[in-house]
């Protein structure tokens, strides 16, 4: 099991407002052994046919953390992971911006992308995020619904 | 008393994000809780009108709508999620 | 099929004995569509418990580029991405220093996971590079050996 | 002539990255340029002596050993890949 008593976490979730940086978040993991590749996934903004101003993310304080930390765990337990680092964003992103980060580290190509691919995964249906459009023309759109194929995704792990 | 905690469109609908309440004796699983929402005004009744895609949360974690609501602190009602 | 005639090419692929910086090289590829996912995988050197000094890329120059341009082309056959990059490094490579990256963009994550993941695996395979290993007390080492799991990863292809 | 290009320790046993080379007539697929440069020294034989795990290119394309050599401007030899 990973260690989250001490400073030097190698399991890092973030929940913050501003953005990330992908090869400083590498970097971080690299202190935690002999990693032998990096898998990492960016999700960003997409601007929908030039239609979308923002989105605007909401998200439920500290269940969002807790059940990125849960997902994390799962993926130490199910691969061979030296480090992991998830950091989702909230608020008012732009098209082009990033919204979600996952960082997977491991001696081995295949467990770094299990464990990235596994957290996104179910990072999409099971943390507790919200994505509301808002338009150029000035109006606040609708709520993203959710999709029934970010539920199948999840059965390529059982 | 019970704090009740909404997100996304269930919190638009309701009109406010979170609520203290005391909850009836006959309430004792969310869908009992649900269901006696429904009855206050046209707002809880627009935000639980099809239960069976609202999501919950027993002090944080995520529970089914046949989960007794026992203790909990906190319960929070919200849409399927869209983060990612 | 993404453009490869003109300078903005929807594939790169580049063999240099340079570092690379992923963040430039996800910047360049938000050129080509509304990307919503971007994956990456970027192998390092391992300092195998301490005994090695560095590792010494070789590579058929040439073979190498022509090899992993058509395994970037497969991978734009079979999944649906926006853009891709390979980075290959060759040379003198110390513990630590990146080798290898990979970066795939498309409008969606599992896309841009599975885009990644296959070029790795074909790369692993078919592009030719030889590691030869350095020791700290001064030797040259062993060439590295195939891995029968490098074979057995493009499996998961078929 | 043909040029024969070789990397990592099949270069190494050879004792050179590249050499041109006139093939005599009977050498028409790569297995038979493997045996025959075998017969040329110790070099050539400690090279190809596990014929089965080298690996062979006719002009920068993976081939197989009863690939026919043909009009090749360049034939490289190797040993598996281990890049990435």
């Amino acid at each position: 099991m990973p260690n989250q008593d001490h400073n030097n976490l190698a399991i890092r979730v973030q929940i913050q407002a501003e953005d990330f940086d992908l090869e400083s978040e590498i970097n971080h993991l690299k202190q935690f052994g002999d990693i032998g590749g990096v898998a990492s996934f960016t999700g960003l903004c997409r601007d929908e046919g030039g239609q979308l101003s923002a989105l605007e993310l909401e998200h439920y304080p500290g269940m969002a953390e807790a059940q990125i930390l849960e997902i994390c765990h799962e993926a130490f337990k199910k691969f061979d992971l030296i480090g992991i680092t998830a950091i989702h964003r909230f608020g008012k992103i732009a098209p082009g911006e990033n919204i979600v980060l996952v960082v997977a580290a491991s001696t081995h190509r295949q467990a770094a992308f299990d464990g990235a691919n596994f957290v996104m995964d179910f990072l999409k249906t099971d943390a507790p995020f919200w994505k509301k459009e808002h338009l150029k023309d000035g109006s606040s759109g609708e709520w993203v619904d959710a999709k029934d194929k970010d539920d199948a995704a999840k059965d390529k792990w059982r | 008393m019970i704090k009740l905690v909404y997100f996304a469109w269930v919190r638009e609908r309701i009109g406010k994000s979170q609520e203290e309440m005391n909850l009836p004796e006959n309430v004792v699983t969310i869908a009992d809780l649900i269901a006696y929402l429904r009855t206050l005004d046209d707002g809880y009744e627009a935000a639980f009108q099809e239960p069976q895609v609202i999501r919950a949360a027993l002090d944080k974690t995520h529970s089914l709508h046949d989960a007794i609501i026992g203790d909990a602190k906190e319960i929070a009602f919200f849409p399927p999620m869209t983060g990612g």
